[in-house]
C-alpha cells in the first residue's frame, strides 16, 4: 500500500489534466492504495467551484472529485494565493474542498510516498 | 510573495524525514503565469526543512535573465525575488548547458549565480530526487 | 524515475526535452495528447524508435484508443491502462512529469 | 451542441454583407477543449448567412481522424459531429497535405470530405479571408 | 476610425492574453479607435468573476475591462456555454459584463472592420 | 494580411508554421512568448532571417523588454509598442493569430 499525493495545474475541461488525475486517483484507490491529498494550483483551483454546470451529457468534473473524497477520506486542498487571483472563495467553494496554503502541497509532498503532478 | 504555511504544525510536517525536492522550470517568464507561482512553492518551502534544488531547463532558463522590466506590458516583474532565494538559504540552482548554448545565454546573463550543468549531469539531479515539483 | 510526457512532438519540445534526460532503470510514460509520441510513420518516430533502444517507453492505451490511433502505435512501445500508470508510479521512486 | 444564437436579430447581425470566415484548426483533440469549443463555434456560425470554411493544419489534422472512442478517458467523443457540418452547408473544409504527410495520415483516414491543399495554396486561403479566427 | 473586435481565449493572469487584449484595446480606442464589442471565450470567461482579488500590487484584469468598457461603450459579452461549464454565472458575474451566446462573436466579426484574437 | 506569433520557437512549432504561410503583402508581428523568435544567436535565428528576406517582421517592443531581451533582437526586425501593433491591424485587411 502507498501513500499517493495529486497535484493539479489545469481547470476543468479546457485541459486533460484534471481528468487524468481522477482516473488515476481512481485506479490507485482499486488496486488498494491511498490518496491522501489533492492538491489544486494555478488554474486547477477552478476545480472548486460549486457553479460549475456542465452540458448534462458530459462528465462533471467537480462533482466526481467531491465524491471520490468523500467516500474515500481524501483531503482537497485549493490554494488560497491561487484561488483569490482567479475569483474562488469560500462563496463559490464546492464542499468538500478546503481552501489553504502552499504548505499544503510542500506537506504532500514529504508525506505521500509519491506526489504526481497533472498540468499543461 | 508571502504567504503562511497553510496553518500547519512544521514538526508535524517535517516528520524528521528530510526529502530531496526539486523545482523543475522548462517555461519562459510572462507568456504564462507559471515560473511566477512556481517562485511562490519555493519561497514556502524554504520554510520546511527539506533538500531544495531548482533546475532551469529549455525556455525556463529565460526567467532569471538580467534586465527585465515589465512597466510596458504592466505585469509585475518578479525576477528580482530569484534573488532572495539565497536569505532563504535556497542555494542550489541549476542551469542546463545545452539549453543556454541553444539560445546564447551565459552565465553572466542571470540575475543569481548558478551552477551550470550539461544534459547528462542534469538526468543525474532529477534521478537523485525524491519529489520533482513541474509547473 | 518515471517520466511523463503529455504533449504532442509535433506540436512542442517536451518529448525531445524528456528524452534527452533518462537515465538507466528509468522509464517514460506517454500520456494524453503525448500519445501522438507513440506513433509509426511520423516526423518524431525515429527519435522515439532510437530511444527505445536505451530504456522502455509505455503509451496510455485510453488516450491512444480517444484518438483513433490504436492501429499506429510503434513496436516495442508497452500499452498500459490507468491501473498500469499507477504500477509503474509505485515501482518507480519518483515521478517527473514533463509539462 | 445547441445553443441559441444570443437573442440577437438574425437580419440586423448580417446586414447584408456576406464576409469570409475561416475556422483555422491547429490542435489536436482531447488533450484540450480547444477543437470542441471551436466546432461548437462553427455550429453557430452556419445560421448567419456567411461565407464558412474550416481549415486544419499541424496537430488541428488528428482532429477529424475515424476511429475515436474516448470511452476509457471518460471525455464525450465530438468527433461525429464533424459528419453534421454538412448538413448545415458547411463544405469547404481543408486539410493541409504537409500536414497529413508528416503524420502519415491519408484521405481515407478521415471522418469526412475534405479538400487536401498544400501548404501555398493554404496560405492563398487564409489571405483571402475577412475573419480568421483561432483557437 | 476603424471598429475593432476582439476575442479573448484564455483566463486572467495564468496567460498573458487578457493583458495584451486590454493594452491594444486601450491604445486602439487612444488613436481614435472604436471598440465595439470583447467576446470572452473558452477560459477567457474567467475574465469575468466578481470574486477575482489579485494581490494589492497587481493589476485588476477584470476592473480593469469594467472600467474601460464603461468609459467606452464596449460591450463585454461572456459566452454561455464556455461559462457554464467553468462556474461563471450571473451569480459571480462582475457588472458591466453580460453572458450571452456564440451568435455575438459571429456577430462581432461581421459588425467589425478587424477581429483580433488572444489566446493560447 | 497581419500573422500573429505569441508561442516560443524554441517550445512550440507555431513561428515554424506561421512563416510558412505568409503570402506577399503579408507581415508578422512577433507579441508574448513569440518574441524570442525576434533573437539573435539561437537555433530558430537563421529560420527569421530567412523569412525576413520575404516579408517584414516586427515584434512588440513592451514584450521584449519585460524579458530582458532588448539588446539581442535581429537586424531587421521592426520594434513596435501596442499604438503600432493597431496600426499594422488596420493597415492590413485581417488579422490571423497562431495560437
Amino acid at each position: 500500500m502507498m501513500k499517493f499525493g495529486i497535484l493539479i495545474n489545469e481547470g476543468p475541461y479546457t485541459h486533460q489534466a484534471s481528468d487524468t488525475a481522477y482516473l488515476f486517483a481512481k485506479a490507485a484507490i482499486e488496486k488498494g492504495h491511498k490518496v491522501n491529498r489533492v492538491f489544486f494550483y494555478h488554474d486547477g483551483v477552478y476545480n472548486s467551484s460549486r457553479l460549475t454546470e456542465p452540458p448534462q451529457d458530459d462528465r462533471h468534473i467537480v462533482n466526481r472529485w467531491q465524491k471520490l473524497a468523500k467516500e474515500h477520506h481524501i483531503d482537497l486542498v485549493v490554494c488560497v494565493a491561487a484561488a483569490l487571483r482567479r475569483g474562488i472563495k469560500d462563496e463559490n467553494l464546492q464542499e468538500g474542498f478546503r481552501i489553504s496554503g502552499l504548505g499544503q502541497l510542500i506537506e504532500a509532498g514529504i508525506q505521500s510516498d509519491r506526489l504526481v503532478t497533472f498540468g499543461d | 510573495m508571502s504567504e503562511a504555511t497553510g496553518g500547519i504544525h512544521m514538526e508535524e510536517g517535517g516528520g524528521g524525514k528530510i526529502k530531496k525536492f526539486l523545482y523543475l522550470n522548462r517555461k519562459a517568464p510572462y507568456g504564462t503565469i507559471y515560473a511566477l507561482e512556481s517562485l511562490e512553492v519555493v519561497l514556502i518551502a524554504a520554510a520546511f526543512d527539506q533538500d531544495v534544488s531548482l533546475a532551469f531547463i529549455d525556455d525556463g532558463v529565460y526567467q532569471i535573465v538580467k534586465g527585465q522590466h515589465t512597466k510596458g506590458i504592466d505585469v509585475k516583474n518578479f525576477s528580482p525575488t530569484f534573488r532572495a532565494l539565497e536569505g532563504y538559504d535556497i542555494e542550489k540552482l541549476y542551469v542546463e548547458k545545452e539549453s543556454m548554448e541553444a539560445r546564447s545565454l551565459k552565465e553572466t546573463d542571470f540575475l543569481v549565480p548558478v551552477k551550470v550543468v550539461n544534459a547528462a549531469e542534469m538526468a543525474d539531479i532529477m534521478q537523485s530526487q525524491d519529489v520533482v515539483l513541474s509547473f | 524515475m518515471l517520466h511523463t510526457v503529455n504533449k504532442s512532438p509535433t506540436e512542442r519540445n517536451t518529448l525531445e526535452s524528456c528524452l534527452k534526460h533518462v537515465n538507466k532503470g528509468s522509464v517514460v510514460l506517454l500520456i494524453e495528447d503525448g500519445v501522438y509520441g507513440a506513433l509509426k510513420g511520423t516526423t518524431s518516430t525515429k527519435m522515439v524508435e532510437q530511444a527505445l533502444k536505451n530504456f522502455p517507453i509505455y503509451a496510455l492505451y485510453p488516450d491512444i484508443e480517444a484518438r483513433g490511433m490504436q492501429d499506429r502505435v510503434i513496436d516495442g512501445i508497452k500499452l498500459v491502462d490507468y491501473s498500469g500508470f499507477v504500477e509503474l508510479a509505485a515501482e518507480h521512486s519518483s515521478v517527473q512529469s514533463w509539462l
